[in-house]
């Protein structure tokens, strides 16, 4: 089960993110709908994205697939759904993965000669796998679901040992005094997962990145005044991540119209302006839905 | 009971299913673990109580040996069940009909029930009780979700070991609560569970842990 | 394989209780409440692996309604077996024997089993507990990554119902590594994780994705 993705005639219309409960009536049926049911990873989404667009990763308009989950994400939040902000986070990855699938698309076939080309191409390839991977596991876990089904259609004998062979079993060996089996119990009535209260971590191979605060990083470099090209604003990144976040971040001051970009022609070097006209503007206009990343506390190292 | 149309003893919709009435009543004996009475057993086959009394007797027979020659026999047949009798029978105890091993094999399941016991609880088993002991009445589902495992066999073997027992259902959900017995207190050296030593000293700052539970259970 | 004098394989013994061997290993299997190794039967049973394998494939056919002809049949002789076959089955899972009732009457045994009766496991549980059984021992982050999602409640939910455990640490990274249990093969009705379908087959190229894609969405 994935998102529900209806065909569309034309690859490039506009899109409706519906409520969960809105008439989703099966077939063909024009946009593109997710049904909250029915969303399980950002991998199932993306294989959605990649089938609708019949595998053509280059007519994936970055922008309309950000603008579906951004809309599907305040829809969802409107109607109070708890769900809208683990998706929200999940969003991120979806959107590093499709940059670099649309990254590796945009290619011209046959001129791999720099680092960075191979690089992207390994990545391409790296991203294909995984979704291979994950469409094997989709299908198996369905499969294993089928067979769950029908095996718990079969009740194993599991009785009570019967009284007279019951009384055969040797007298228990018991050294507890009450207090250390209270200490027993107390060990074992203890919340095993402490609190909802914590996110965890430790799923996470790389060091948290936040967008707002890669924001903020690239915010005060441009309010300097001087144009800088993406290549400038990610020379100091660590890893790839930084420099999605960083790119993602951008999109979102465009969105605030803090920043303009320039692109000579495709692959061209994108050259990154300050437009903002408020001096005092800072990450916290950004969107919400980006705050819900690993790291959530974004401004406190926001000066570099 | 219960008029089909034109099977006013249920059996039609019933012999559509391999081995039909029979081995549906079998499925049931085999897999029960309380005793069922007669009525149940036709309620829950849906069919009349002298229906499956002459299947419940039809099938003691064939298990102790004899020969049988079932009512709803047809041209394939059961031609006829084997006539030595089988490992187990079926037997009718205070009104209620339950499988149980044949006791001309007690010394060989007895053996076989000694082998690979151990006389000292596992460290689950002892966690289980702990749980048991300090939230009693308690159901296995509420068990399960602090213990994080599912325990039922953990709780069949302490009912077996005579250190828990059923102490009815809960009126909510029905499901059956367990409480510790005066074996667990005479093994624990204490007269009453009052006895048991408080448990806040070790649980700091776990009030309300109820409730908790509770709401996550499901 | 019936050697009366020397007996190397104590049948001998066996053959003189009414039914012999086959009824003795069918006694023993209704009192287990897990599954069963042949070789818990056999040391039960005092006999040979071999013997009481024998023995159990005689049990299982016979259940299913296959006419057996018992090796070590006698004069009197289960001169054979119905043909229809039984309300149970013998089924060797997770590396044991164990009776359950045959799930032609799922519907009927149901009613009378409402406990420990298993609600669906969610898509998102049924994805990470696949990614499990094929990569187990794996960590929860590796598992985050191949499902491209958080796991952790996912995870734990699956621990609570007894479909996976930890298994230790991860030597490296310590990070805790799950693995399914045996109530996983049980439930799955196999006897290890080595008869979980091949994977292979499933990793085709992403074309055709829609269809996969839309056969798979329900």
């Amino acid at each position: 089960m994935g998102p529900s993705l209806a065909p569309t005639t034309d690859a490039g219309s506009a899109v409706t993110a519906e409520a969960p409960d809105a008439g989703t009536s099966e077939g063909r049926k024009a946009g593109f709908e997710v049904r909250l049911a029915n969303f399980t990873g950002p991998f199932d989404l993306l294989l959605g994205l990649i089938s609708k667009h019949k595998l053509d990763i280059t007519e994936v308009a970055l922008a309309t697939v950000t603008d579906e989950f951004i809309k599907y994400i305040r829809r969802l939040q409107e109607l109070g759904e708890d769900w809208a902000l683990d998706e929200a986070s999940e969003f991120l990855v979806i959107a590093a993965t499709l940059l670099d699938l649309k990254a590796a698309r945009l290619l011209p076939a046959g001129e791999v000669e720099d680092a960075e080309d191979i690089a992207l191409l390994e990545a391409r390839d790296l991203l294909f796998a995984r979704l291979l991977q994950y469409k094997a596991f989709k299908q198996i876990a369905g499969i294993m679901g089928e067979t769950l089904e029908q095996e718990a259609r079969r009740y194993p004998r599991q009785v009570a040992l019967e009284g007279h062979f019951a009384a055969l079993l040797p007298e228990l060996v018991w050294r507890h005094t009450p207090e250390q089996f209270a200490e027993l119990a107390a060990k074992a009535l203890k919340p095993k997962d402490a609190a909802p209260a914590e996110v965890g971590l430790d799923h996470l191979h790389a060091p948290p990145v936040s967008v707002k605060e890669q924001a903020e990083i690239m915010g005060y470099r441009l309010k300097l005044g001087a144009p800088l090209s993406f290549q400038t604003l990610i020379a100091d990144a660590e890893t790839t991540l930084v420099v999605v976040a960083r790119f993602l971040a951008l999109l979102e001051m465009f969105r605030d119209r803090v920043v303009a970009f320039e692109q000579p022609g495709p692959l061209g070097e994108l050259t990154v302006r300050w437009t903002g006209d408020d001096a005092d503007w800072d990450s916290s206009s950004l969107n919400e839905e980006y705050e819900v990343g690993p790291d959530a506390g974004s401004g406190e190292n926001s000066s570099e | 009971m219960n008029e089909q149309d034109a099977a006013p003893d249920g059996l039609s919709e019933l012999e559509m299913l391999p081995g039909g009435a029979r081995s549906a009543l079998e499925a049931v004996l085999m897999v029960i673990d309380e005793p069922a009475t007669s009525e149940e057993l036709a309620a829950g086959l849906n069919v009349t109580v002298a229906v499956v009394e002459d299947l419940l007797h039809d099938l003691q027979r064939e298990y102790s040996g004899y020969t049988v020659k079932a009512p709803e026999v047809d041209a394939v047949g059961f031609a006829d069940a084997s006539t030595a009798p089988r490992g187990f029978e079926l037997r009718n105890v205070a009104g209620g009909w339950r499988i149980y091993s044949r006791s001309d094999f007690a010394d060989i399941v007895g053996r076989f029930v000694l082998e690979g016991q151990t006389t000292r609880l596992t460290q689950a088993a002892l966690e289980t009780l702990a749980v048991i002991a300090y939230r009693q009445p308690v159901s296995r589902a509420r068990v399960s979700a602090i213990r994080g495992v599912n325990v039922d066999s953990v709780v069949r073997t302490l009912t077996q070991r005579g250190l828990i027992e059923d102490s009815g259902n809960d009126p909510e959900s029905g499901a059956v609560l367990y409480r510790t017995t005066s074996y667990f207190l005479e093994r624990m050296g204490i007269g009453s569970v009052a006895e048991l030593p408080q448990l806040s000293p070790h649980l700091p700052g776990l009030e309300g842990i109820d409730e908790h539970y509770d709401a996550s259970r499901m």
